[in-house]
């Protein structure tokens, strides 16, 4: 029996720097058949473990097909992350995963896809636009909607600019507070979401960010047409097992790290609206 | 709390002490072979008790004991900081002033004129103050005194440049890992480990006695709640509050719960 | 299956029994003025005429000179500590000089205990944590060890405290499944019935005699009277509904006033199973061990995820933990997380009792 | 003869002496002009704020005078209330206090002799340095301050500040087991704490002789820790609460810490005047090593300071084994206290000398006034004595650096401790 709660050897085998807090560690597993039996999917997350300080909970970004190695886009925000922000190639960390359930892609083939992030940018909805963008021909429409607070919180601005010159994508940005040069919508996200060109009862929406801005989203999804059963949405809670274990990351009834965290929003609409639960 | 910058391969530490019993940088001395295995990874550059004398040079680390409380301690303290690149505040009377800040409840005539009468070399300030008063701390280490144990971690923690995690969870928590009896729930003693932050390891609880916050406010502390308990228990309002106003009597939420019941009194 | 009939005096002969099948004994014993769960090694050990007087924030032992030594309902430990330790180290990471990092698993020590004295909440606890630790995605290694090493011996509830309901969450005062042996405590000894074929095998073993049909009756009136004592209940076995309908009730905010948010409740309930990862590197920097630790949650760390505290204020936190042990477990574990033990009211320093809070809460709309 | 000049020497940190103070001399000539051992530190005004305590919260409060020896402190409160409750706590406790007292004692003096004042006499800067050339000296040291540590902590629960002493006995006594464990450790350090006396007696210490009377408790059966009378090496005969009678204390300009006077004259308390006044009830063992050395006791070196502090050591560590070697865990570990009004009363022997209290009770068992005197304020002036001493013994003409380093090293031979001193002030004095 493995034990799930014990790290695996994982080599930093390149570091890209994303922006000054933000970075991407491709990693492989130092065990080679390991590394030939990890298999996961878009949405799904590890334990990265650094070295005598402790475990954090990360989305893996790259593609599931790629065999090479696999993705980690880190926010360098707190002793954790900012201690993985440190390591470099050859470097070493602990690795436990994958864990929880992915973004329903395979629901989705057919579908228009309509994609919401809300805040300073968010991995794992990165993961699903990555895996689109390389199977577009599975997918029908693609819309990116992306809203942060200030202009400045925007990162990879160069990316929503080369997704907006793809073929059947719409990129949508919004900055509730914008600046002189700020090329995109200027106000609340939502006010974009009526613009979005899809077919609402043929779309698989999918959503991440902070709680009070997924609850809204769903709110004007909703009233375009896209049914709460083809809504999805990553949830973030505290976690320190990954495997439904140590409690944390309860929401209701639900462990976020086993049973999400991405959900139906069926699963969890009850849930979002009440403070502090 | 301050993030640690990336350190050197071995940083330069030293230890600074203000007003106080010199019980926290104990902590360094009575680590046995760890203190040999410290000094070898870091550069003790000021540490007076134990010998190396530099109280001005430039440091990564610079962990401090004591309070603040004459003027010419707070120009000492706005040095150190303005030298250090990390600092840590070590113990009560660097985290909250003291057992001696109880003096910054005396009402105001009485100590302080008699703290005005003594040699003007001394200028003794009414009041002893925490670091944080007076400068920006990076890490705060509670405890009357702090324990070795979160010493050396801290220390590990920014060798790993990483910032030292914050213990900040009530003295019950640790009391029941250490599957020890509940004094209050079993002989009404008057225990504070409700309201206070973890890091002894239940300490007093374990010998049988209650605990009486050397730690100072563990975060959200229902000091209320417990008040009304500790009279619960037997204790006289007067009492109760003076359980607020001992080691840690400076720190805000025991400052309030203990005035309101030492003023009730009068 | 009923096996027999064990005197009293013959009680070490259990003891005996068992250690030489290679198991340690574990029984109840007055430490610090409560029962406690500790190393048994001789029958005069166990606490012989003492009772226990509980009540919301109090918890008194008192001698009589009754003979029996289970006449007390319970102590703040159960079965937890036992399988799902205070303190567990999961793993060692050794970093060698060429930065190779190596992962060490580690499983507590392998010993055989005897627990003499369970009683049936810790039984039904003991299976509540069987489902959190031992279910998909795979069998948690240090609990499914610690478990299998266990060798149960109940004692059906004669005396509840005044803060016990398992009659009312339908998990007491008799034992019915879950242990190896149960006994029934009588004035002269104990009628010995099995549970599982180990424990019928070392019943055997034992020089029983005959039980009685008044032994019966006798237990029987017991069994009825220990129920009939218990005066606190829950409004329900599944508050589920009532409860998520009610997230919003004033009552939160009361509660909260008088919540120490200090976790002893959660740390004495024998069903919660928080736990946090903690890291305690070496100061060489050479190794660093893994352990998780119980945790709680009334921390602030709990629901903590960077720059927010998802629960706040006690409020938040107590709704948690009442939803989730009344509530969420439906969901989770097909079933209610309270057995009825009554540990969280007396060991709650400020008495707040979860009946009481449950008939303020699930009583009324929610919105008044 | 070198011409006479002025110097001055001015040593604004002492390092490895507990607390900070400094060292200011001045001279013209051949005469010293001002020499004055600096307590700059900011008094705490304890005793101000024990007023309206309870006696129940005496013991944990006044532990925070100093972080060394946080069980003298609440020893002497102890033994001063029960004095005046009339409370007889029993041979259990008595004993297991001085189990306790041999602890601090252990760990104070490893603590000194290994690293404050050894580096002195091998010529090192501190004792990390010494380390590299002297590791086993150095972790002998260590060890045997852990192994102090460990004795306090059994009782205690830590080193600073423990947390198991109450007024009546122990909040807690220890499990068997754990005793034994340390028993075992305490006899396996006997050898080492032998070889420490040795090394000591083996230093190049500093030859001088100097008239100085010697103050410390002496009890009519054992070497002195809780309990005994008064004594001097000049007649002094007297219970602890006529201390004040014989005892005075002034202030002085340059310090924080109250000058204490015996009959008007300086005087030492400490290891060195414990073994002068108390010799013959050391043990055999322990006495036999010393008459080996040839020193002639009493002392008048106050260099000898060092072996009486190793003495001590080898003492405590035998005195502990012999405590703890049939340990048997009590029916309880204390006598409840119930207060009476008066004023409490105790002196005992804290690792660098007699520590005196004096409480005054009021009939709510809280209290009206405190007064403590603490081992540095009564050697300060002593130490001052000597220091003029040795710089004239040295000359006045030696170079700055030379008397800088002597008068350092004469200063933590007496291993003062400023954070003891300064813990008060007696406000009275000042409004003068
Ligand atoms: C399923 C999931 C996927 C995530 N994916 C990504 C990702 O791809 N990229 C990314 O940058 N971030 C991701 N996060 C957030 C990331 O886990 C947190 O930023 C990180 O835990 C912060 O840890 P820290 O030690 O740096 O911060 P600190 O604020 O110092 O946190 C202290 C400790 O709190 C705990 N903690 C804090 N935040 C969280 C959290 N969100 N979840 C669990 N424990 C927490 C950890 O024990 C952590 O060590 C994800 C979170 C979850 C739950
Ligand atoms: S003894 Fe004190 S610290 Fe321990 S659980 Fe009880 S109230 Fe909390
Ligand atoms: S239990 Fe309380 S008083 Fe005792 S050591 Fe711990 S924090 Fe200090
Ligand atoms: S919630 Fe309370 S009564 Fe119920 S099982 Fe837990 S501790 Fe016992």
């Amino acid at each position: 029996m493995t034990d799930l709660m014990v790290p695996h050897e994982a080599e930093v085998v390149e570091r890209i720097s994303e922006s000054a807090t933000i970075f991407t560690l491709r990693l492989r597993f130092r065990d080679g058949s390991r590394h030939a039996r990890y298999r996961f999917v878009p949405g799904q997350f590890n334990m990265l473990y650094l070295y005598g300080v402790g475990e954090v909970p990360i989305s893996v970004v790259s593609d599931p097909q790629d065999d090479a190695l696999f993705d980690h886009t880190i926010r360098a925000i707190g002793r954790v992350t900012r201690g993985l922000s440190r390591l470099q190639p050859g470097d070493r960390l602990g690795i436990r995963g994958p864990f929880g359930c992915g973004w329903p892609l395979e629901q989705a083939q057919g579908h228009d896809v309509m994609i919401v992030t809300g805040g300073l940018g968010c991995a794992p909805a990165v993961s699903v636009i990555n895996y689109v963008m390389r199977r577009r021909q599975l997918f029908g429409e693609l819309v990116i909607v992306q809203g942060v607070k200030h202009a400045e919180d925007l990162i990879w601005a160069q990316r929503y600019h080369r997704w907006s010159r793809m073929e059947h994508t719409q990129v949508m940005v919004a900055a509730d507070v914008g600046t002189a040069l700020w090329p995109w919508h200027v106000g609340p996200v939502t006010e974009l979401f009526a613009q979005a060109r899809i077919n609402a009862s043929d779309t698989v929406a999918m959503m991440c960010g902070p709680e009070g801005m997924m609850r809204v989203a769903a709110d004007h999804m909703r009233a375009l047409g896209i049914v709460e059963g083809s809504m999805w949405l990553s949830m973030e809670r505290s976690m320190h097992c990954g495997v439904g274990r140590c409690g944390h990351c309860q929401i209701g009834g639900k462990f976020v790290c086993k049973d999400g965290p991405v959900f139906n929003y069926t699963q969890v609409k009850d849930l979002l609206p009440v403070r502090g639960l | 709390m301050g993030e640690p910058a990336v350190m050197a391969k071995k940083p330069r530490v030293a230890v600074h002490k203000f007003s106080s019993c010199d019980g926290c940088q104990l902590a360094f001395l009575n680590l046995g072979e760890d203190l040999l295995r410290l000094s070898s990874m870091v550069e003790l550059v000021h540490f007076a008790e134990a010998g190396p004398v530099d109280p001005d040079a430039e440091v990564d680390i610079a962990f401090v004991e004591g309070s603040i409380s004459t003027a010419a301690a707070i120009e000492r303290i706005r040095s150190v900081r303005s030298r250090s690149r990390f600092l840590v505040a070590m113990g009560a009377c660097a985290t909250a002033g003291g057992l001696q800040a109880l003096r910054n409840l005396a009402d105001g005539a009485a100590w302080v004129a008699d703290i005005y009468a003594v040699p003007a070399e001394l200028d003794l300030l009414a009041s002893s103050t925490a670091l944080a008063q007076h400068v920006r701390v990076d890490l705060e280490l509670w405890g009357c005194p702090v324990s070795g144990r979160r010493v050396v971690a801290a220390v590990r923690a920014l060798l790993f440049g990483v910032s030292p995690v914050e213990e900040q969870d009530k003295v019950c928590l640790d009391c029941k890992r250490s599957q020890t009896v509940c004094v209050m729930v079993t002989r009404g003693l008057p225990c504070m480990g409700p309201v206070t932050r973890t890091g002894c390891g239940a300490l007093c609880p374990r010998f049988g006695r209650d605990c009486y916050s050397c730690y100072g406010p563990a975060e959200n502390s229902n000091v209320e709640a417990l008040g009304r308990r500790l009279e619960g228990v037997g204790l006289s309002r007067t009492a109760a509050g003076r359980r607020f106003l001992s080691i840690n009597s400076a720190a805000p939420p025991f400052t309030e719960a203990g005035r309101r019941r030492a003023q009730d009194h009068e | 299956m009923e096996n027999g009939f064990l005197c009293r005096d013959r009680f070490q002969d259990l003891l005996e029994a068992l250690r030489s099948l290679g198991y340690q004994c574990i029984g109840p014993q007055v430490r610090d003025g409560a029962i406690l769960f500790v190393a048994l090694v001789a029958a005069e050990e166990l606490p012989r005429g003492v009772r226990d007087i509980q009540a919301p924030g109090s918890y008194r032992l008192e001698r009589t000179a009754g003979p029996r030594f289970f006449g007390w309902a319970n102590g703040p430990q159960a079965l937890k500590p036992l399988v799902f330790a205070p303190r567990e180290v999961l793993w060692r990471a050794e970093r060698a000089e060429d930065a190779t990092i190596r992962f060490i698993p580690e499983l507590p020590p392998p010993l055989r205990l005897a627990v003499i004295g369970v009683r049936a909440c810790d039984l039904a606890a003991l299976d509540l944590q069987d489902r959190h630790f031992l279910g998909p995605p795979a069998e948690d290694a240090s609990y499914a060890a610690r478990r299998a090493s266990l060798f149960l011996v109940a004692v059906h509830c004669s005396d509840p405290s005044d803060s016990c309901f398992c009659a009312s969450t339908g998990d007491g005062p008799r034992a019915s499944t879950g242990f190896d042996l149960a006994l029934t405590e009588l004035d002269d000894g104990f009628i010995v019935e099995s549970g599982s074929g180990r424990g019928a095998q070392l019943a055997a073993s034992l020089a029983l005699d005959a039980v009685t049909g008044d032994m019966r009756s006798e237990a029987a009136a017991q069994a009825e009277a220990a129920r009939a004592r218990q005066r606190r209940r829950l409004p329900s076995r599944d508050l589920r509904a009532a409860l998520f309908a009610r997230l919003e009730h004033p009552r939160w905010a009361l509660v909260a006033e008088r919540c120490l948010a200090c976790g002893n409740c959660s740390s004495v309930c024998p069903t919660c199973f928080c736990h946090a990862g903690v890291e305690t590197p070496e100061l060489d920097g050479a190794a660093s061990v893994h352990a998780r630790v119980w945790d709680s949650c009334f921390t602030q760390s709990h629901s903590y995820i960077h720059g927010i505290t998802v629960r706040s204020d006690t409020r938040a936190r107590y709704r948690q933990w009442f939803t989730h042990k009344l509530g969420s477990w439906h969901e989770q574990y097909g079933r209610s997380g309270c057995v009825g033990c009554g540990r969280c009211i007396s060991w709650c320093p400020v008495g707040i009792d979860i009946t009481e809070e449950a008939a303020a809460i699930c009583t009324g709309t929610g919105h008044d | 003869m070198s011409k006479p000049r002025n110097i001055t020497i001015n040593v604004p940190v002492l390092a490895r002496v507990e607390g900070e103070g400094a060292l200011e001399i001045h001279s013209r000539g051949r005469e010293i002009t001002a020499l004055s051992l600096r307590i700059f530190e900011a008094p705490r005004l304890f005793e101000k704020f024990l007023e309206g305590r309870d006696f129940g919260e005496i013991p944990d409060l006044v532990a925070r005078i100093c972080g060394i020896c946080p069980v003298a402190y609440q020893m002497t409160a102890v033994h001063a209330f029960e004095r005046l409750f009339g409370l007889d706590p029993g041979g259990w406790v008595r004993d297991m206090r001085r189990a306790l007292y041999c602890g601090e004692w252990m760990q104070s003096h490893a603590l000194h002799i290994h690293l404050l004042a050894a580096p002195d006499l091998l010529g090192y800067d501190n004792a990390i340095a010494m380390a590299q050339d002297h590791p086993e000296i150095v972790r002998r040291g260590l060890v045997l301050q852990a192994l102090g540590n460990d004795l306090i902590r059994l009782f205690g629960g830590r080193s600073v500040h423990p947390v198991g002493v109450r007024v009546g006995g122990f909040h807690h006594a220890p499990d068997r087991s754990d005793v034994a464990e340390l028993h075992v450790r305490l006899t396996a350090a006997v050898p080492e704490a032998e070889a420490l006396l040795r090394w000591t007696l083996a230093l190049k210490l500093p030859e001088t002789e100097q008239r100085f009377v010697s103050v410390g408790l002496r009890h009519p059966a054992e070497y002195p820790m809780n309990e005994g009378r008064l004594a001097s090496s000049t007649g002094l005969d007297a219970g602890v609460a006529e201390f004040e009678r014989h005892f005075s204390e002034h202030q002085v300009d340059h310090s924080t810490a109250l000058y204490c006077l015996f009959r008007g004259k300086p005087y030492l308390v400490g290891p060195l005047a414990r073994v002068n006044l108390n010799l013959e009830r050391l043990p055999a063992a322990v006495r036999a090593v010393l008459d080996e050395s040839g020193i002639a006791w009493p002392s008048r070196n106050p260099f000898h300071s060092i072996i009486a502090r190793a003495a001590e050591t080898y003492y405590s560590v035998l005195e502990a084994a012999r405590i703890l070697k049939d340990y048997r865990v009590p029916g309880a570990p204390y006598v409840p206290a119930v207060a009476v009004a008066g004023a409490a009363i105790a002196a005992t022997e804290a690792p660098r000398g007699t520590l005196w209290h004096r409480y005054d009770v009021g009939e709510d068992g809280c209290m009206r006034r405190a007064r403590i005197v603490p081992p540095t304020s009564q050697n300060q002036a002593r130490i001052e004595a000597d220091l003029r001493q040795s710089i004239e013994a040295l000359g006045v003409d030696s170079s700055d650096e030379l008397l800088r380093r002597h008068c350092e090293m004469v200063i933590r031979s007496y291993d003062p401790c400023i954070s003891c001193a300064t813990h008060f002030l007696d406000l009275r004095r000042h409004r003068a």
